[in-house]
């Protein structure tokens, strides 16, 4: 029996999933043994692959966030999973994945580098009953809407109509930024070179961050996060808060942890009203096969990502956490099914739909920057400074911006004469 | 006083340091010199390979505002937490030298907050100072939003100095209390003669004979709080609100770990490196006046 | 108007009591050496004064006040230490001028008190030293200058020389002495070296184990001691001590059958156990035959260069004394002594108080019978 | 005590009470909290009594953190940096204080310059010679051109390996290169009087026997106090475990736990729960402390002057 | 056998001489005490002896073997320290026993031994205690039988008794005599205390600055000290020294025109400038008018008990003089006294060495002009 390991990013409830999908794999074969160790997030996952790398002690798979993927694509550390599954005469067919999600792990030509897993998207989540309480029906689908739910919501006396998370870039940033075609970095996003420079502070952030700090200083909007003891999540789940924007992979988790009795619901991210949805960034993460195992232990992972492939699988972890399946053929059997039509999973539809809504534009393809996560701090930072400490916007975006881009350049220097593969 | 009974072999001496040598080869001047090289590179996370960037790295963070304001952070930092902590501990210490009945139980209480681990004491503090529970946090109950250390900076950044101060009780306590013992009674007690009371007797006569003692442990703090800050801050606010509580040995861990940045790490911490030499330089030569006395 | 009354002084630590209850009277002016054994209390009962230690029982007065309530500095003394105390860390002038600083005289006039003081104990050219950089006679010297300085009623010294290397000691004595006369304040001296006291003192305290033994002018200490302590402590080599009894008629029996005969001390000391005491220098070498002589067997000698210490055995007990002679003399060899009759001294054993003998008491001579 | 007046004696007082309180608030903290349940430690103000739920709670955080394991590893860590350094410490400082070599100075200063930079300031390089401790040999011999010599002689190529991450070994033998325990011992063996060296040498004995017959024996406090501070120091270790075990399920420590419990990481704001934590984790150390206060104060003091 | 022989022996820590060529030869069994100030190079010279130092230049032999490259314990010699140098944590049987137990000897033979020669220093009831559990005395007497167990061709002693206090000093000497005597192992013993050295002495190496002052028995360094610095060492109170010059008829002129006749010391010394040595015991006060009297005027006196000493001016010098009765004397009180001539030293200031004064030359005796 061979034995390898599987590091991934996901703590709580969806590490509990993981490690249950990783017994029924021990147990649905005799050949291998999968060891899943849980590094509690994304960030840790990354930087402690990276010491075990360079201490030869990496795992043979490791679960890398979307921001990571530039970092590990340069970091020549990975056997590319179209390969892997080749030489173990596995016979995946790759273009039934979403084109999006396949897109953004892949090389520009196209070939797939790591295995689509958990993939998500950024969702606005309601209290339906507060908002029935204060007279509004339905879904908010404009931030004009859920401007006026919350000032109604205050004004019934709710302590927190919205809980933001001024940590949350992902959902508030990055996807705010697709939803609305604005761009992130020059050069497509960074697609187009290591050269690229952020943009972040110009277009609709600009005015979107204004608007969530006026909110803020009325109170509509309240921050909610680790550090504040109580993230945005529990304040969702235990109806403190009435509105939250957080991942489709949490609606699993919130089905569960939910307050008895509280009705709450899922939508795509509001729009300002006069624009155009785009499609919204693939989320989540996906699995790298790193170099330095034994030929045993890739034909293992190569199992086990059949394993994750095969249709039951795919629709159990899509059933117990909230992320969405990664094949079209995987989500028209769902469908079938009638798997969205009813609760407690209806509404992850919206998900693939906020996904597809457009075909990708040069900005929605996804992010492609060096040392991304360094970015996200910048960007966390300024929404805080701006909230907490009422530096002026733009002034705070244009100082995360030149950082971003010091990070940036910084990272080109590394790699000199390196290209996007 | 120089010895002057030794021992002669050629041999034996090296077998008994060797483990030691070996040891501090290997975790002390290798790593070190790796910092050096990599403070002079720019090396690519996954180790894949470095280039040569002379003194960029440095002139990189002596130019980034944010670096400078972490430095002059640390700084206050570092004297905020030296300063309420010496205090503390002096005054108790000096109340304690009077050795009145019942002293030794408070001078073994006064001791413990050595024994604790400065992220156990940061939990703690958390809590203490946690705005919605009910200790620090009850003010919010009369004026709401008063306290709050996970948006306001300078309130993360009391709390966390508090919490140091109080972790360097237990320690500074036992220099200054051994410093005053080690007077002779007879200093004071000429004093006495000479009409001081015990505050002037303690500003002219103690204090200024304790210098060393105050100056070791004024440099000992400092280092401590450069070094020592790292568990307190990653436990207690993990360097925010907006940086706010970043000091550079929580900057460069950061910049290090979490930002993949090896090299610029590497320079900070060889800055932090210098800082740290160039304090102890300063108690050495201290060390070597303070002989004068006597 | 200075004068020190000590009434019925006493000190416990906790509960152990080291000072026993003392009565003394200092003089005005007087200087008063207080000698005893190692922790015999003497540094205690100094301090008592002081107002370094609080006085369990009995009242100190200094001149007329009672001082056992009033701080250190509310006593008018003034202290010279053991270790001397100076502080490290000032220069001979600030050290000297401390007490001044602290009452708060204006800088010009301390200065100049200092610079005068300074200049009578010789330490002018020495003002901006640490003391870290005097020798140790200067240090004492910069001690008593502290003293001095504050112009105090009483001077409390608590083995200042102990420090000092023979030579410089008995210098420092001589300094001691000349800046009590020039000054004439009540002093209050304390050592365990005798010579020390003896050449100081006005009068003596004899101490041991918190009792006073005796008071007295140091030759008057050394010719009537007091007590058997007293004979024994004082003197070096020490007094030669022998018990025995007085019968009758006046013959006192000692040893393995030794016998003297003091015919007139019959009258106070028969029948009880006693001892007789006589200095070593008090014991002359005589030739066999004198009249008087009693016979010994030399144990060992001592060359002392002026002298030789004779050690000698006489009917089982030990007996030294001074021999100027030089004649070759060795272990073995039988000697003869004498004993002066007004150089004895009678002790009875129950208390070790001095039995006094009148002349009549001495005379006829001792005979060994 | 010259001033004797009650009133100097009751500002003392009051003063250490004052001061004592200080220094306890924060244990009475965590001990009133970690025995409250959910309900009334969210109370605002919080009662400042302890309540009855301290052994549920500690069960609690206990299981949550998986504390039982991770107490093994703190003791082992803690027990193996303190005899480490006991042992490496008390040879080399024989050696520097009572052996009369050329290099004698230049391996004290070798040995004591580490006491200057503590770990957290040097801890991005440390930690890639904890991914192989035997590099700097290889690199020696690469550098000398050994490596290439043996490969063209024998056709073996040399790998020297060690790989420290994950392991004991690797939590603590960092920690026993340090120098504080060589410097007290050389503090101490200082003050072993010359004629203590010269009379063994009298009665014939030679280096090792007077190390073992005379040095260690005298030398049993001053291990207790050394031993006290390692311990304190080691099982306090918060970075080096942090960054040197990313299998934290198999050998993380307690103290890298207390992270885990903070509220906000599992939900509900049960700070009884984080603090009964806190207390177990905080309470070896204490205790020790606690019960060696005369040894390894003496320690201490010595060490740093 | 083990006769100790030094041999141009010479010490150099670094550049720095500290003993500057030494040469003796110590009989066998004689017990030998070197006498000197402190940091004259005593403790080196002994520790040369015992291996303890390396030897400069020049060889030690003990017996017939040069023992300049044999380590410690090969040569023989037992030592006992200053501070007694005990092993703290080994009760009094296992240091006594360390040596033999080092050395290999059987447990059962090694325990016998240590019995019987702690017996011989009285320590057999203390077998067990530790040595922080004794006195000063039996502390010494540890060292002493750690030293005897090993049967050494040699003893050395470096100071043993300077941490006792002054009663067990006296006592200890008489211990280590009788040591001495019964043993007859030939000794060696370093003091800077010369009432300790002149007692225990057969012979005297006085040491001064690294050099060896004066070899001899201790009444004849007392008697006759080969230099002024002997001179000025041994005795105490210490030898009044005038320096003057003798001219051509034998006027020997001091001070402020101070002048004594001594004829026929103008036949050794006219012309030179020398110090006249003499001992204060041979300073005898006299009544005025006595022939040969000399007038001095009291400087101040120290009371002593059995005498006292009496400082005098006396043309500008001070002279110190024993002084035994008991009359009135006070500062500024005019005295005489007389030299007795065969009392007097004379020794050159240019070497600081004795001028042998034969009979003739001192006859007749010294006038006051
Ligand atoms: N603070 C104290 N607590 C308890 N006992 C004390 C204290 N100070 C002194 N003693 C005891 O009181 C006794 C007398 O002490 P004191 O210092 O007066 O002796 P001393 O005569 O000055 O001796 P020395 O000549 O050694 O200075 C000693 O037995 C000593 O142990
Ligand atoms: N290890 C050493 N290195 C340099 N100089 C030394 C050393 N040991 C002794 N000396 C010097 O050698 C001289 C003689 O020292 P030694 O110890 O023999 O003196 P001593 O006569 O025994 O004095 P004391 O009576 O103080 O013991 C002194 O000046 C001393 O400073
Ligand atoms: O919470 P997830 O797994 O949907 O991931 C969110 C983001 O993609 C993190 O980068
Ligand atoms: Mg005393
Ligand atoms: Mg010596």
């Amino acid at each position: 029996q061979t034995k390898f390991e599987f590091w991934y990013g996901l703590s709580g409830d969806l590490s509990e999933r993981i490690q249950e999908m990783c017994g029924t794999f021990n147990q649905s074969q005799a050949d291998y043994e999968i060891v899943c160790v849980s590094q509690e997030t994304y960030e840790n996952n990354l930087q402690n692959t990276i010491a075990a790398f360079r201490a030869d002690k990496q795992p043979t798979v490791t679960q890398i966030s979307d921001g990571g993927t530039l970092d590990l694509m340069l970091s020549g550390a990975y056997v590319p999973v179209r390969q892997l599954m080749e030489e173990n005469g596995y016979d995946i067919k790759w273009d039934d994945y979403f084109s999006g999600i396949a897109s953004y792990y892949s090389t520009s030509s196209g070939e797939l580098l790591s295995m689509p897993f958990n993939s998500s998207t950024a969702m606005f989540y309601y209290n339906s009953d507060a908002l029935k309480a204060v007279g509004f029906e339905g879904a908010p689908q404009t931030w004009e809407q859920v401007e006026k739910i919350a000032r109604d919501l205050k004004a019934a006396g709710y302590d927190c109509p919205v809980a933001f998370d001024p940590t949350g870039t992902w959902q508030w940033f990055e996807q705010f930024s697709a939803a609305h075609n604005q761009p992130i970095a020059s050069n497509g996003n960074g697609f187009g070179g290591l050269d690229a420079v952020v943009q972040f502070n110009q277009g609709k952030f600009v005015d979107q961050l204004t608007w969530i700090k006026k909110m803020y200083d009325e109170g509509l909007f309240v921050a909610k996060s680790k550090a504040i003891g109580e993230t945005a999540n529990d304040a969702f789940v235990n109806a403190k808060c009435q509105m939250s924007s957080s991942s489709i992979a949490d609606h699993g988790t919130f089905g569960k942890q939910a307050i008895e009795g509280m009705l709450w619901d899922v939508t795509m991210l509001p729009l300002w009203e006069g624009t155009e949805r785009t499609n919204t960034l693939v989320g989540g993460a996906s699995l790298w096969t790193l170099k330095g195992s034994t030929p045993d232990q890739y034909k293992g992972a190569a199992a086990f990502y059949a394993f994750l492939a095969t249709p039951k699988q795919a629709e159990w972890w899509s059933t117990v956490t909230g992320y969405i399946p990664v094949t079209n053929s995987g989500f028209k059997a769902m469908t079938d099914k009638g798997f969205y039509s009813a609760a407690p999973y209806k509404g992850r539809e919206l998900a693939i739909q906020s996904l597809t809504a457009t075909p990708p534009t040069e900005y929605t393809r996804g992010v492609r920057l060096g040392n991304f996560g360094a970015i996200r701090l910048e960007v966390a930072n300024a929404m805080q400074e701006v909230l907490f400490n009422n530096v002026p916007v733009q002034q705070a975006l244009d100082a995360a911006a030149e950082r971003s881009n010091a990070v940036l350049r910084k990272f080109e220097a590394t790699y000199p004469g390196q290209t996007l593969p | 006083m120089e010895r002057r009974a030794f021992y002669q072999n050629p041999v034996l001496p090296w077998l008994l340091l060797a483990p030691q040598l070996l040891l501090v080869l290997v975790f002390f001047y290798w790593p070190t010199s790796q910092a050096l090289f990599w403070a002079f590179t720019l090396e690519q996370p996954w180790g894949g390979g470095n280039t040569w960037a002379g003194f960029n790295n440095f002139l990189y963070i002596f130019g980034d505002g944010r670096y400078w304001a972490t430095v002059a952070r640390s700084a206050f930092y570092a004297i905020a937490v030296s300063a309420i902590s010496m205090c503390l501990a002096l005054t108790l210490a000096m109340f304690v030298d009077r050795a009145l009945k019942g002293t030794r139980m408070f001078q073994s209480v006064f001791v413990w907050p050595y024994a604790i681990a400065a992220p156990a004491a940061g939990v703690a503090f958390r809590f203490i100072f946690a705005p919605e529970a009910g200790l620090i946090g009850a003010v919010n109950e009369m004026w709401p939003g008063i306290w709050n250390p996970a948006t306001n900076g300078f309130h993360a950044l009391g709390m966390v100095i508090v919490c140091h101060a109080w972790l360097g009780i237990g320690y500074n306590f036992i220099f200054f209390l051994a410093a005053l013992q080690m007077l002779p009674k007879s200093l004071s007690e000429a004093g006495a003669m000479d009409g001081a009371r015990p505050y002037r007797r303690m500003l002219d006569i103690q204090l200024p004979l304790i210098a060393p003692t105050v100056f070791f442990l004024l440099i000992m703090n400092l280092i401590s709080s450069f070094t020592d800050s790292f568990g307190l801050i990653d436990v207690m606010t993990e360097g925010g609100p907006i940086n706010a509580t970043e000091v550079m040995v929580y900057k460069l861990y950061v910049d290090g770990f979490k930002g993949l940045d090896y090299s610029g790490a590497a320079a900070q911490s060889i800055v932090l490196m210098l800082l740290v030499i160039a304090l102890t330089f300063v108690q050495f030569r201290w060390v070597e006046k303070r002989v004068h006395y006597n | 108007m200075t004068a020190i009354t000590l009434s019925g002084v006493k000190k416990r630590y906790l509960k152990n009591p080291v000072v026993h209850g003392v009565d003394v009277t200092i003089e005005s002016g007087e200087f008063v050496v207080i000698l005893g054994p190692s922790g015999c209390g003497k540094s205690t009962l100094l301090r008592m004064i002081a107002g370094l230690e609080d006085i369990t029982e009995g009242t100190i007065a200094i001149g007329d006040t009672v001082v056992n309530k009033l701080e250190p500095r509310e006593r008018g003394c003034a202290m010279v230490f053991q270790n001397y105390a100076l502080y490290p860390h000032m220069s001979v002038a600030q050290n000297i001028g401390y007490a001044l600083k602290v009452a708060g005289m204006p800088r010009a006039q301390r200065d100049a008190k200092v610079m005068s003081v300074a200049k009578s104990v010789g330490l002018d050219p020495y003002l901006t030293r640490k003391p870290g950089e005097l020798s140790g006679g200067q240090r004492q010297r910069v001690a008593m200058a502290r003293a001095m300085v504050r112009e105090p009623k009483v001077f409390l010294f608590d083995e200042p020389f102990s420090n000092l290397d023979a030579k410089l000691r008995v210098a420092m004595r001589a300094e001691v002495r000349n800046l009590h006369r020039s000054l004439g304040v009540t002093s209050v001296f304390v050592t365990h070296d005798q010579t020390e006291a003896m050449t100081l003192a006005d009068r003596l305290i004899i101490m041991n184990q918190g009792i006073v033994e005796q008071v007295g002018k140091p030759s008057e200490v050394y010719h009537r001691p007091a007590s058997l302590f007293v004979a024994d402590f004082i003197g070096s080599p020490a007094m030669n001590l022998i018990k025995g009894q007085f019968d009758a008629i006046g013959n006192f029996l000692h040893g393995r059958g030794g016998m003297l005969h003091l015919p007139g001390a019959a009258s106070i000391a028969a029948g009880r156990d006693v001892t007789l005491g006589v200095r070593p220098e008090a014991v002359r070498r005589v030739e066999a035959g004198t009249r008087g002589a009693i016979a010994a067997v030399v144990d060992y000698i001592e060359e002392l260069g002026a002298a030789r210490l004779v050690y000698a055995d006489t009917d089982g007990n030990r007996i030294v004394l001074v021999d100027e002679r030089t004649d070759a003399l060795g272990t073995g060899m039988p000697i003869h002594f004498t004993l002066g009759e007004n150089d004895l001294h009678l002790f009875d054993n129950a208390d070790g108080k001095r039995i006094e003998m009148r002349a009549d008491h001495r005379v006829p001579s001792l005979l060994n019978a | 005590m010259i001033e004797r007046s009650p009133l100097f004696d009751f500002i003392t007082y009051a003063t250490m009470i004052l001061g004592m309180f200080l220094v306890l608030v924060p244990f009475w903290i965590t001990i009133v909290a970690g025995s409250q349940n959910l309900q009334e430690v969210s109370q605002v103000p919080l009662n400042l009594w302890p309540s009855g739920h301290l052994v549920e709670n500690i069960q609690t955080a206990w299981t949550r953190s998986d504390l039982g394991p991770k107490m093994i590893n703190s003791l082992i860590v803690a027990v193996g940096v303190t005899t480490g350094k006991i042992i490496l410490a008390a040879l080399s400082a024989f050696a520097i204080v009572f052996f009369n070599f050329r290099a004698r100075m230049i391996c004290f200063w070798l040995i004591f310059i580490t006491l200057m930079l503590p770990l957290e300031v040097r801890i991005v390089p440390t930690y890639s010679i904890a991914a192989n401790a035997l590099l700097p040999f290889q690199t020696i011999l690469d550098v000398f051109g050994i490596t290439g010599l043996i490969e063209t002689l024998s056709g073996v190529r040399i790998g020297l390996e060690w790989n420290l991450l994950n392991s004991y070994t690797g939590l603590i033998l960092p920690l026993v290169a340090t120098a504080t325990g060589t410097f007290l011992y050389r503090q101490f063996f200082m003050t072993i009087p010359d004629e203590l060296v010269e009379a063994s040498k009298m009665d014939g004995s030679g280096p090792i026997r007077f190390f073992l017959d005379v040095l260690l024996p005298l030398s049993r406090t001053n291990m207790l106090a050394l031993a006290t501070i390692m311990f304190v120091s080691s099982w306090n270790q918060y970075l080096w475990p942090l960054l040197i075990t990313t299998d934290r399920k198999n050998f993380g420590t307690v103290v890298m736990q207390l992270k885990a419990l903070i509220p906000a990481q599992n939900g509900t704001p049960d700070w009884n729960v984080t603090m009964a934590g806190a207390l177990i984790i905080m309470l070896p150390p204490l205790l020790v402390v606690a019960l060696m206060q005369r040894w390894f104060v003496r320690g201490l003091i010595s060490r740093d002057k």
